[in-house]
């Protein structure tokens, strides 16, 4: 099963600086636009598969909004 | 005659330029006005606001306690001025931001989502200025003509191709203003 | 400030960026320099006052400006600048302390400007204006000042003037003074040499140097003091408060007379000279004064040493970069009429801090 | 819907210990918090939280003393080296550092830096380089580059008048106390990555006290540069590097010798 | 001194050398490395008090010595670490100024120490001793009040002290303390983190910092004045004076009383918090007082706050480094013995300075 | 007897004009004198005596302004690179120089020196070099040798916490706006002739605006070395020179295509 | 009873140290004392003086207009302190260098070749002990012995091969002041 | 006939330190211990026969305190 990974934003932190996004070898970051941080910023999130948890986002973050996972992908009903 | 105006918000929502470009119009029609801006705990991503005091006669004190309109552009400065508002005063509020509404009765409130606004007319910068025209659209304190006058002449020539945006910003502010009060009289 | 200086003819500026004057040292960084005229970013505050004490021995018409950290850097220039004689104007635009403190407008550092925070006995000419347009009238006279009497003149704010906006009238451009003083080292060929310095080893000789210093400065508080006085004629209750603190002083006032309490205010325009005489005239009549400042008290000790008892002197300050409010100072105002006390010495302080901590609570 | 196994999950990265819950007050997209997410990393892999003792200076990173979680003081501006003697002077045991800005550092603070670095005090540097005074508004610093405009160097900075940048770690490598000064650069992974990996060796040469270490760091003012974050990365790239190299001036034997784990 | 601070328990001495103090230095640099605590020769007096700072963030007790110029460029520095509230300990020996003037004993840094060189409100423990068992003995004195206070605790001495010898006795050496207090930035892991700033960038919490300071401030105004009296019981001349000017009106009083005339001496040793109550006492029975210094007259301020116009309040001061001899003084007592002024207010320097030109006409 | 034909004879040396007739109060031998006597010597070679404004600093040079024959002004300890740039910047055409100690503009005016030179300021330095603070009786300078014992280092300079010699033509010479940067020596004849010459081209230098220039002095302090005139001398040969290699450390192109007269 | 001993001359010639050894020797026998330096108008090579204070109970001001004796070593010194010393009072001249009598007639003066004597006995240096000795042999302020002893006692060890030419140089001084007062008596 | 010269030594100016007496190439100056200047050195002097007018004393002299002249050897009665 292909290695796959995850992240985690703190809305405490990011202020939606786009660094990441730019940095993420998947392309798979974005800003929010629908949400606003209480800051007045747009988060990023995921907006597509693909994350590897490579952490290259975290690496460029400089507020240290960014947890990185890694797990094994699984389906699951919800 | 004095009108006491305080604009707060965030550093970076253009809170002090939303108060020069009052102060501005004032100073160009002839009326006595002081601005002075503070600053909250930081400099950078704080808090930041300004008190413009727009006359007919010398002004003493650049500060007031109760200030007669505030604009508020985002939480933590509705939660600090809204108790200090003068009774019968009035309260812009930026909706965009602010989840709760104004709890006093005595204080004319006025909703904008101003944020949403200025992103929809293609910059968010524009934020100040929608809130700068709903004061317009609510007192009589100055003529939107006058602001859209000194907006021209202190903008620095680079950027005046934004004028018509900012323009469009100050109505569309000034007739959410209209509106409330229209519905509340 | 910064363009009232071009205007006064200043020929050279050196300064280091702080807030709340930074937008001074900028208007000069754009307009010196389109001028002809010198401007250098110093590397810190005691460069920019060694630069400035280095350009004053010429006799050029020279500035720099800073703020309450900065200015205590110039501790020492200022000193050597007093004992050399030669003239420098100093902008200073007080913030929040002691320490980093914070940016907000503050008047904490009048016994530093006014009484000395260098070493050795000088006296420097301090002006303190409560308005943009005084801000710019009193520039251009601390120019004058200054050469005319080889003296440092300071003009000395408070932040809130530092950063406020108000209709104010700029002076004419005038011409740059042609020639230099006949004290000034210029590298001029064809007559003896200069020596400026503030080395005098034999101390009857840096006496000797004191006195003219202190000859000088009579002088100087003979001629150059400067007051405003508002509805001091039949005034009970006699304010006393200079810059910001005279202006919300002025608001309270206006609003205690509309209440029917004969209030004045006297504000001091230059911290030194003191206008003691002044002072010293308004407490005959007076019933109580009360000083208003942004501090602890500091030009208190002024107003007391000008009274001698001769009415109760009472104190409200602000700290830390707190403006007053005029509301604050009409209870005062209040107060005093209801109760004028009748001696108020060695219990002013306690008893302001135990109100204030009401007030404040109340906030 | 795709749910990811968090049984199986391990956490690959997550905020630093050493730094506190305290959102930072820097414009969004400056490297400033960059630079303190990596010295947190690091004195957390070198388990010197609790032994470690901040010198906070006088630039946007004032309030640096609020987002790490340690002990800190907070100097003058440009006294952090001085005041970071006196610190280690009596706590010879402790991981003193500075965080310092290039006004800071370069201009008000250029004699305590050099003194402290002259004495080899054992102390280690972070020094930021964005070639602006970001907390007082974007006016020039002694690292501005020739022709960049600031508020107070409206026209770009005159060489003639203003003269050229002064290059800190190629200076302070002239010193003969100086144990080990590097420049890197904080726009892109790699750079990051390496970065704090020399990080790491200045905090290790002060564990074994072989003196003065210092890092700079390139660093952004998207704010006063009046550029967006991810163009002040380029910024950084094609025009600080060129003008600031990134390397290695001045590696005591003593300190190549030494087994450095990497970020 | 410099014996005294390590027998007082001193850990850590940051200076740079400067006549008349270099000796004090020169102590240091060998013992203190010879007991094992820190020497540092800073690269200027900056520096020096920036690392003082440092170490007393830590509650170790540490100290600097400096005199005039190079106390001068201490101010940004002094107002950070009162601040910061954390103890210090200032050796500040005057010499002629102002600027670089001479070397020579003087008494000119009054106001910069006593009211405040640096930027903002703050207040500092001064100690000015008037001989050499005195200078030991306020250093020891010093760091107890520095320690107890967070505050910086000042020990001004004129030149004179710096370089004379006189026999004097030690103190004991005391055991270092062990613990740092609770506030203190350690490093010390297991506990939560701490830190020092001075910064406090809400006005609000400055002022509330502000207040704190100030509320210090009266406790050792309460507990810390310190004088010495002489012959003030029956005293209708009362002088005052502190350091060597006051040694030096002492043996003008006992001439003086050998005459036959009363006059007495009152000698501050805490110069800040000043005795002012003492100053008020000694003036209801006295028919005049005369303020003796080696400056301009700056203490005479505080003297004149503290009598308030109860008795006339005459100055004689030399300047520049010279020391007054007790002739001059003798003639002064004599002048307002046999001529009780009625009242002096305002008129004291004119007249003093053409006295003093008198006296120097006839050297 | 013998007697010279005064007729026929020709002045082969005399006390230069740009020297006053003031006895100077510096101890005898003390090589202070030599370095007043080649400033004067090059003054009055390129008649630049009544253009000069000279910038005294504080150290046993601190009265230089009672030597030269010339206008002067007297800096705070240290500051004399900044008041000359004061002087400097409203006076472009006058020749403006300083005449600073080690301790001076190594120690206190650490910045001061830096940021001219950064600066590229159009002043002349001459900087005396005598490993200690002369005037106030013999404590360590920054450039007090290792091992050297001075008042303020009675065990000898401990290089563990006092750190090592700062080299300040050698700091100079890194920085990009600096023209000319040299050091000489005064401890022979043959060093003192080549120590005016290169006055003689940092003057020039200035002259033709070429930027920043520096002479760096090894000198003596026979009073605080505690041995003689001539012991000193042999000092600077056997132990200063060594530590402080003569020669040239940064000489514009511009600067070498000069042509210069010697001495 | 209080003495006070003025010793002038350039720097350089011991006056300075001359004035402590006085001030040790009055300490270490139990008498009050106190020793201040000043400096001429120039550091190096200039002129230096102190002033020595020996009494019996408490001392006030440790300067004095009037010193009850005065070591001259130089003529600028004589120049100075002439005019001031005490009527009765004692004019230790270093006739050396000074090339004029003393013109008061109420004070006692002595001539002294110090530095002739000082080079004879092999060190120049030595010059400042001698004119120390002139003084004791005309004034009982302190004893021979006490001097000699305080001299050993805060002499640094390296030098203490030269006490017996210093003890010399004092019996010498002290020799020519004797003969000096017992020729005027 | 051999070029030969002689100097002049200000007493104001010489502090008698010896640096010129040992840079004498021609070795004909020494300090003149018969004498004292005002402030008490002895100057120096020439000694012997023999000088040059090289002016190397005066190259190294702290004091500017020499003056050389170079001229031809004549012998005159006096
Ligand atoms: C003595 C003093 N002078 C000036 C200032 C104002 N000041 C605060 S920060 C700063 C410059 C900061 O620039 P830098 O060190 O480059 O830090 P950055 O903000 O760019 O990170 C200045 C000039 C001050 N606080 N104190
Ligand atoms: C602010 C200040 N600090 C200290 C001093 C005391 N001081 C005078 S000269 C000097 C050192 C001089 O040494 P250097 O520059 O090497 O000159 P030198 O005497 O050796 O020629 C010092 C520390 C001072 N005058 N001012
Ligand atoms: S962990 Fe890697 S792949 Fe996943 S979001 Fe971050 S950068 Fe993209
Ligand atoms: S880099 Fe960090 S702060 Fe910036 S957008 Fe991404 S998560 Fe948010
Ligand atoms: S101003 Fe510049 S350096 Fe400061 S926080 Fe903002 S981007 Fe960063
Ligand atoms: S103390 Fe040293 S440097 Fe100063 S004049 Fe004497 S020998 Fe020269
Ligand atoms: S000129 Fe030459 S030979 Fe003559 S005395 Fe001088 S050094 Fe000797
Ligand atoms: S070198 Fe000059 S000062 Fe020295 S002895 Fe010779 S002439 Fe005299
Ligand atoms: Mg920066
Ligand atoms: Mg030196």
């Amino acid at each position: 099963m292909p290695v796959s990974g995850w992240i985690e934003v703190s809305e405490k932190y990011c202020k939606g600086c786009d660094l990441c996004t730019h940095a993420c070898p998947q392309n798979v970051m974005s800003l929010d636009l629908a949400r606003l941080t209480p800051k007045g910023y747009h988060p990023v999130h995921l907006h597509a598969e693909g994350c590897t948890g490579c952490a290259v986002c975290a690496v460029v973050c400089p507020e240290a909004a960014l947890t990185v996972f890694r797990g094994e992908k699984i389906m699951a009903g919800v | 005659m004095q009108t006491e105006i305080i604009v707060a918000g965030f550093g970076g929502q253009g809170v002090l330029f939303a108060g020069q470009v009052l102060a501005y119009a004032a100073m160009d029609h002839g009326l006595h006005v002081t601005w002075i801006p503070s600053y909250g705990p930081e400099m950078r991503g704080g808090t930041a606001n300004c008190t413009v005091i727009i006359a007919d006669e010398e002004i003493g004190a650049p500060l007031v306690k109760h200030p007669k309109a505030v604009i508020a552009l985002n939480r933590p400065s509705l939660d600090k001025y809204e108790p200090l508002v003068t009774a019968g005063g009035l309260l812009l509020v930026n909706a965009s931001l602010i989840d709760r509404p104004v709890a006093r009765e005595d204080v004319q409130a006025v909703y904008v989502p101003a944020n949403e606004i200025a992103e929809r007319l293609g910059d968010k910068r524009l934020t100040n200025m929608v809130m700068v025209g709903a004061l317009l659209g609510a007192t009589g304190v100055l003529e939107m003509n006058a602001v859209q006058e000194s907006l021209k002449a202190h903008l620095p020539a680079k950027h005046h191709r934004l004028l018509p945006a900012n323009y469009q910003a100050l109505e569309e502010g000034a007739q959410i203003a209209r509106e409330t009060l229209a519905q509340a009289a | 400030m910064a363009e009232a200086a071009l205007r006064a003819g200043c020929e050279a500026y050196f300064g280091y960026p702080i807030t709340p004057q930074t937008e001074l040292l900028e208007h000069m960084a754009a307009r010196m320099p389109e001028l002809g005229r010198a401007f250098v970013q110093a590397e810190s505050e005691v460069a920019a006052i060694n630069m400035v004490y280095g350009a004053a021995c010429t006799g050029k018409r020279v500035m720099t400006s800073s703020s309450s950290p900065g200015v205590s850097l110039m501790m020492e220039g200022l000193s050597y600048i007093a004992g050399t004689e030669v003239p420098a104007v100093i902008i200073d635009v007080m913030r929040g302390g002691p320490g980093l403190g914070n940016i907000a407008p503050a008047q904490a550092d009048y016994h530093q400007m006014v009484h000395g925070g260098g070493h050795g006995d000088y006296k420097q000419i301090v002006l303190a204006p409560a308005s943009v347009q005084e801000a710019i009238d009193l520039t251009v006279l601390a120019f004058d000042l200054a050469e005319k009497y080889r003296s440092i003149a300071v003009v000395l704010a408070d932040g809130s003037l530092g950063q406020m906006m108000e209709p104010a009238e700029l002076p004419p451009m005038q011409p740059l003074k042609k020639g230099a003083p006949e004290w000034a080292v210029t590298g001029e060929p064809g007559r003896p040499r200069r020596q400026l310095t503030s080395i005098y080893l034999q101390p009857e000789d840096e006496e000797t140097t004191n006195i003219r210093l202190l000859r000088r400065w009579m002088e100087i508080e003979a001629n150059e003091v400067r007051y405003q006085g508002y509805y001091l004629e039949d005034a009970e209750i006699v304010l006393v408060g200079f810059g910001t603190s005279g202006r919300v002083a002025l608001s309270a006032v206006r609003q205690a007379r509309a209440e029917g309490i004969r209030a004045g205010l006297l504000r001091p325009i230059s911290l030194s000279p003191f206008p003691t005489e002044a002072v010293k005239a308004a407490a005959q009549s007076a019933k109580a004064m009360l000083v208003v400042e942004m501090n602890a008290g500091q030009m208190l000790t002024d107003v007391k040493l000008a009274v001698q008892g001769a009415c109760p002197v009472d104190f409200y300050g602000r700290m830390g970069g707190v403006v007053p409010l005029p509301d604050e100072v009409l209870a005062e105002i209040r107060r005093l009429h209801a109760n004028p006390p009748a001696d108020l010495n060695g219990h002013t302080r306690a008893a302001w801090l135990d109100r204030l901590e009401l007030v404040r609570g109340g906030n | 819907m795709v749910i990811t196994d968090t049984q199986n999950a391990k956490v690959v990265y997550e905020r630093p210990e050493s730094l506190t819950d305290i959102s930072t007050h820097y414009c969004p997209g400056c490297t400033h918090g960059t630079a303190h997410r990596l010295v947190a990393e690091v004195l957390d892999e070198m388990g010197r939280r609790e032994h470690s003792i901040g010198v906070a200076s006088v630039g946007c990173s004032v309030f640096s003393y609020n987002y790490f979680d340690m002990d800190f003081v907070q100097a003058a501006h440009g006294r952090a080296p001085a005041m970071a003697t006196g610190v280690k002077r009596v706590f010879p045991d402790r991981t003193v550092y500075t965080y310092q800005g290039d006004g800071d550092l370069a201009s008000i603070g250029m004699a305590e830096i050099m003194h402290a670095a002259g004495r080899g005090e054992n102390i280690t540097v972070v020094f930021l380089n964005n070639a602006i005074y970001g907390m007082t508004g974007g006016q020039m610093a002694p690292t501005t580059l020739p022709g960049m405009k600031t508020t107070s160097s409206p026209l770009g900075r005159d060489v003639e008048t203003q003269g050229m940048p002064l290059k800190m770690s190629e200076i302070l490598a002239t010193l003969d106390a100086t144990a080990y000064v590097v420049r890197r650069s904080l726009h892109n992974p790699a750079e990051i990555r390496k970065a704090k990996k020399a990080l790491r060796t200045a905090f290790e040469v002060q564990e074994r006290g072989l003196g003065f270490s210092m890092v700079e760091l390139l660093s952004s003012c998207p704010t006063n540069w009046g550029i967006n974050p991810l163009e002040s990365l380029t910024f950084i790239e094609d025009k600080m590097v060129p003008a600031y190299p990134l390397g290695d001036y001045k590696v005591l034997e003593a300190v190549k010798a030494m087994k450095v784990k990497g970020a």
